[in-house]
């Protein structure tokens, strides 16, 4: 039949492009050679091949745009890239502009703070200066909490994840809000791995990161979402999700050790793309 | 402080530093500089024009430019480019224009409304009196420029046009913010990824204050032959 | 502006028949999720953020400025040297970097303490903007400052001299207020580029109008309203400027005085 | 016959600044005639018109016949025609004196570089500087700067000469080398219009002098009716002022 | 008994350029002295060394007694005394014409304001310009603008007043209402030491003239016997150059 949208648009062109994130360990991020890898990154190098089958193309050239928290949703909506590979948090607001594949990752949002600092909960962080990263639900997480309990806090807009792990570093803030799994990796690869504490305390429900591209644009999310579909539901899924989680993984081989939870069985048994947290509770 | 500076790491990432982030820094630089040069000429000369319509436009085009921040004319223009590609083209969808593209295009428009201000300055500074000179021999318009104004605009804002291009050349380090691989963006993936951020950030200070300070060493020598000759 | 760029977009979206935009110029209105108010008072806030910004650091830029652009035109060596040093290692660093260094690297290199309480200052990113900028403009000032006094005609000086007058007398009195009427357009278009690099400062965390209206794209997705609404504003604060500078300017016409070469 | 004729001419700068004020006067072919008066009387906005340099909005002009000021399409083939000689001598300081010579020859006349170049020493020759063919204007004393002007104009062999204040931007002791040089052209016959307050010149070379005032022709005299008794007021007292110490 | 006495001056521009040579001169009280000479030769460089405008590596120069090559502290003090008036006026183009007379006498003289400004009108009736006391100096054609610079220099009482080519930068007719003021001056009295091209000057006022060269001072002799018979070779090739048309 008939190409439409982004499929046509890779078959005239012969290309597709993926955006990556330059320091999202361990989803899609820069190892020693400059070039991006991850969890995320491997998913979609499957959905390439997929896409390439249900082209029939011999040849799919495969081009790497760098995104960050701030440029990824205008670059998938304008057309500059076609997936988005990293650790997006898939939720409604979003998908008024893009649309998301099946859910590759469930995390909910913490803080991470200096272990020197004791602080346990959110509420110990009133009247302090807390940092987040700009264009991440985090921050609007965090500015809401900070607005409904009152709490005073300082928020600081960082550039990426590592500037904003910076200011902690460097007592510029006390925390920084973010998806825990990113917090525990960029704790992992401080200077100081075991001065540090994460937050038990949560701003969020764990919530699904997902994969994003164009929206409206059935006929492509229907290649994607299979593509997904059968790498999560199969051996593999879990095999790739143990190679990045529980191995040591480049540039430096950290181990995150982070076992897969009840709620990502679930999500890789039952693949979905739904933005509501409570679709993937237990 | 200093005791646990990591100088290691400046090294180790060196070939990458300046293979991938100063090549991408000096191509933006010179594509951009030769690009706004020859874009700014014909927009001085169009804001210089008695055509009304025409330097209307030119003026306003160079006003807009340069009203607005450069980081945002480079967000704008990223998400914008695909856009007015596609309508330029007339394509059913928005073109794909990759950051390496965009950011060109970017530089380039922006530059050329502040060299067309500074052509615009060379060429006022020619007496008029060489204009009618020129007409006096008997040349017309077109020879006119070609032959006497342009060639000493040129040259007397020479000095100018290096020094912009100076700026320029650090003014690329705001693609940063796109998280494209200029010299600043590769130094501060490094960084990132290393978490040795003040190392790094050291580091590309003493790299841009080495070139900026030996090209503009080489403007003010040049500026002095140049002012011999005349 | 808005309209004729919506135009725009809206037919080159519509050409192809594929809308992946959702246009919503109402978005302004709409709460953030701060709950702090609308979009549009937030872009506000960060335009009084810019204004400040520009305000504080040109003062220090032009304080500092006219100090360095003044011992550059002095007749003995050394002040001369020492201001183009000061000039040299401002505007040969790009100012991002620049701000990265005042932020992140300078407090490590204070004693303990000092850098502990650097760090701690509530608008931490806001004062290091202000001192960055503030530093990095006054190298351009300082040039401007020195082009102007060197453009006066050298009589000038001398004419001073002649009469009598003392160095700093010259100054005060005869090449200054000369000066700076000289530079006055020049100087004008260093404060609209200051305006202009308050948005470098986003880098560093301060919510400026770019930053400001980043944050609105990052939060609602609505990319191209909240970047027409930033470039009008700017459009908007450059007009006012210029207009209010150009008749700053006319008031301090000298009859007769046609500017730097008589 | 008449070689310029300037008939009725009036221009204004804006709407309300009126510099000419119906001038009215010929040169005849070989005539040399000198314009002068005070500054900002419209001398050089006078002599500028007469090739079209500047436009003007009322009155016509013509030099050899042809109308300079309806004209448009051939404006700089006959602009070629007349030589201009201009108070800062105008050569184009990124050009060598010869190729200074060469330009106009080259790409107005299309002469070829070879015959444009043995032109363009033939007549440095006659102003006496073939040794610095190879220099730049810069590193020219003024005097010579003007010599080589008056060279790039003959080099276009122009039937008629104009010259703006060609000494008063010259050092004392440079002056009279241009002069020398001017009084030897006219004594080979060049039609010349020449605006100067050399009043020395006037009287040896001069067949007839203008006086303007306000952008008026206030005299129009033989050279030695106006020297001998200046009809108008204003022209005797310039002259008292010119001639006193 | 000598007024200003310049004593085997020399002077360097840079290591290797020497602009003047071993210079000797001096002027009376109440003798009027002009320097001339061909472009670049050091006139105005020599005059600018009398008040340390310009300071000199060899030598001694005097003025009224006091040491200006060796002295510091009072220079400011001794400058005052001495007039000096520039090719280009120099005017202060952000002052009044009375403010630009009146500045030096309150912040150097210390006189108060009215004083300051009585006597400034005074001078300003000396040289014509009483109607012109309240404009700024753009508003004033050049010769009015030369004669305000001359008063400004009058205001302060000097003992003596240096000349550097006061007439060169103005239109020709604008010329002799300055020369007249120096002529006025040089009658009552006034110790002058004057840069000129106007021989016309010089063979009317001088006492002496100084004919410099390539920074040496090559002639000086009493008018007569500098006009009548220049004793170097190239004083009488500058002559010749400069009265010839
Ligand atoms: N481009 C211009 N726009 C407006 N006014 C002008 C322009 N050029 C010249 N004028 C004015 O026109 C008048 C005549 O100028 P013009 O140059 O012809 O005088 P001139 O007699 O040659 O004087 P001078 O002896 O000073 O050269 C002057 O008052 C001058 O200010
Ligand atoms: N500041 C300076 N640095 C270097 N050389 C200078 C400087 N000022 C003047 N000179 C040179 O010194 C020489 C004498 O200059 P000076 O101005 O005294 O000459 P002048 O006799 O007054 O000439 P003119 O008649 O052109 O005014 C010239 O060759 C000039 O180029
Ligand atoms: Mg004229
Ligand atoms: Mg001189």
């Amino acid at each position: 039949q008939e190409l439409t949208g982004t499929l046509k648009k890779i078959k005239d062109t012969g290309a597709i492009t993926i955006g990556f994130r330059d320091s999202s360990v361990p989803f899609s991020y820069l190892d020693d050679n400059q070039k991006p890898i991850g969890f995320a990154m491997d998913i979609c190098y499957k959905i390439v091949d997929a896409v390439k089958a249900d082209l029939k193309l011999d040849k799919l050239e495969v081009k790497l745009n760098p995104v960050t928290s701030a440029t990824r949703i205008p670059l998938i909506a304008n057309g500059t890239v076609d997936l988005e590979c990293g650790s997006t948090t898939n939720n409604a607001d979003r998908q008024k502009q893009v649309a998301f594949t099946n859910t590759h990752f469930l995390t909910a949002s913490r803080f991470v703070s200096k272990k020197a600092s004791k602080l346990n909960s959110i509420d110990d962080l009133k009247g302090k200066s807390v940092v987040s990263t700009s264009g991440t639900t985090n921050i609007k997480q965090l500015t809401e909490a900070n607005a409904a309990r009152n709490l005073g806090i300082n928020v600081i807009a960082a550039k990426d994840h590592a500037e904003a792990f910076l200011m902690v570093e460097t007592d510029r803030a006390v925390a920084f809000v973010m998806d825990d799994i990113l917090l525990a990796s960029l704790a992992a690869g401080s200077k100081d791995p075991t001065g540090y504490v994460i937050s038990k305390d949560a701003f969020s429900k764990p919530e699904p990161y997902g994969i994003m591209l164009r929206k409206d644009d059935a006929p492509f999310k229907k290649v994607v979402d299979g593509a997904t579909a059968a790498l999560y539901t199969s051996p593999e899924g879990a095999k790739l999700y143990d190679k990045w989680f529980m191995a040591k993984i480049p540039p430096k081989g950290l181990n995150l050790n982070v076992p897969m939870g009840a709620e990502q069985k679930k999500s890789f048994a039952k693949p979905s793309d739904s933005a509501d947290p409570d679709a993937y509770a237990m | 402080m200093f005791s646990d500076f990591d100088f290691n790491v400046i090294w180790r990432s060196l070939p990458y530093l300046f293979e991938q982030g100063m090549t991408f820094t000096l191509t933006l630089t010179v594509i951009a500089t030769i690009g706004g040069l020859i874009l700014g000429t014909f927009v001085a000369l169009m804001r210089l024009s008695s055509n009304v319509a025409l330097s209307t436009f030119a003026a306003s085009y160079v006003n807009l430019m340069r009203s607005l921040p450069l980081v945002l004319v480079i967000f704008l223009f990223y998400f914008l480019m695909p856009y007015i590609g596609q309508w330029i083209m007339r394509a059913d969808q928005p073109v794909q224009v990759g950051a390496y593209s965009s950011t060109i295009i970017t530089f380039t428009l922006f530059e050329a409304a502040y060299f067309s201000e500074i052509m615009r300055a060379g060429i006022q500074s020619i007496p008029r009196g060489q204009v009618m000179a020129g007409y006096a021999i008997g040349l017309n318009y077109r020879e006119v420029m070609r032959h006497v104004v342009l060639p000493q605009a040129f040259r007397n804002m020479l000095p100018v046009i290096f020094t912009q291009t100076i700026v320029l050349f650090q003014d690329t380090s705001l693609v940063y913010v796109l998280s494209i691989t200029d010299f600043l963006g590769a130094a501060s993936k490094v960084a990132q990824r290393d978490g040795r951020l003040t190392e790094m950030y050291l580091f590309a200070a003493v790299v841009y204050f080495t070139i900026c300070f030996t090209a503009s060493f080489f403007v003010k020598r040049l500026q002095k032959r140049i002012s011999i000759i005349r | 502006m808005a309209q004729p760029l919506h135009g725009l977009l809206t037919r080159a979206l519509a050409a192809g028949g594929y809308v992946n935009y959702n246009w919503n110029w109402g978005i302004f209105w709409e709460q953030t999720p701060e709950a702090t108010g609308t979009y549009f008072s937030t872009l506000m806030s960060g335009l009084g953020v810019t204004i400040m910004l520009a305000l504080c650091a040109w003062t220090i830029a032009f304080v500092i400025g006219s100090f360095i652009g003044i011992i550059r035109t002095l007749p003995s060596k050394w002040p001369v040297r020492l201001g183009n040093a000061y000039i040299e290692m401002f505007r040969n660093i790009p100012l991002l970097v620049q701000l990265f260094i005042w932020f992140f690297v300078v407090p490590e290199l204070l004693p303990q303490e000092l850098g502990a309480w650097v760090k701690q200052l509530r608008n931490g990113p806001f004062y290091t903007a202000m001192i960055g900028l503030g530093l990095y403009m006054s190298s351009r000032v300082a040039t401007q400052v020195s082009a102007g006094i060197n453009s006066l005609p050298k009589g000038q000086r001398m004419a001073g001299t002649a009469i009598g007058l003392t160095t700093v007398q010259t100054y005060r009195y005869i090449l200054l207020p000369l000066a700076y009427r000289v530079i006055f357009p020049p100087l004008t278009s260093e404060f609209l580029n200051t305006i202009k690099n308050t948005a470098v400062a986003l880098t560093i965390g301060v919510l400026e109008l770019t930053a400001r209206a980043r944050s609105m794209q990052e939060f609602s997705f609505q990319v191209f309203e909240a970047f027409t609404a930033a470039t009008v504003i700017y459009l908007a604060l450059s007009a006012v400027v210029t207009i209010g500078m150009r008749y700053a300017e006319q008031r301090l016409v000298i009859p007769g005085f046609n500017g730097g070469k008589a | 016959m008449p070689m310029i004729t300037i008939d009725n001419v009036s221009k204004w700068y804006n709407p309300t600044f009126q510099v000419l004020k119906n001038c009215t006067t010929s040169v005849d072919k070989g005539e040399v005639v000198v314009v002068c008066g005070p500054s900002g009387s419209g001398k050089s906005t006078l002599i500028k018109t007469v090739n079209a340099l500047e436009p003007v909005q009322e009155g016509t002009i013509t030099v050899d016949g042809l109308s300079v000021t309806t004209m448009k399409k051939d404006l700089p083939k006959l602009r070629s025609r007349v030589g201009m000689v201009f108070q800062h001598f105008e050569l184009f300081p990124h050009l060598r004196i010869v190729e200074n010579l060469c330009l106009g020859q080259t790409k107005v006349l299309g002469r070829s570089e070879d015959s444009a170049r043995a032109k363009a020493m033939k007549m440095l020759e006659r102003v006496g500087l073939t040794a610095h063919a190879e220099k730049y204007p810069g590193q020219l004393s003024g005097g010579q700067q003007q010599r080589v002007a008056i060279a790039r104009a003959l080099v276009m062999d122009p039937i008629c000469m104009l010259f703006d204040e060609p000494t008063s931007a010259l050092d004392p002791e440079m002056i009279n080398e241009v002069l020398d040089v001017m009084v030897e052209l006219a004594k080979e016959g060049m039609t010349m219009m020449v605006v100067t307050h050399e009043m020395g010149f006037a009287k040896k070379v001069a067949n007839r002098v203008i006086f303007m005032d306000a952008g008026e022709i206030v005299e129009d005299a033989q050279k030695d009716d106006f020297f001998g008794s200046p009809r108008s007021e204003r022209a005797q007292q310039f002259l008292s002022k010119i001639l006193a110490h």
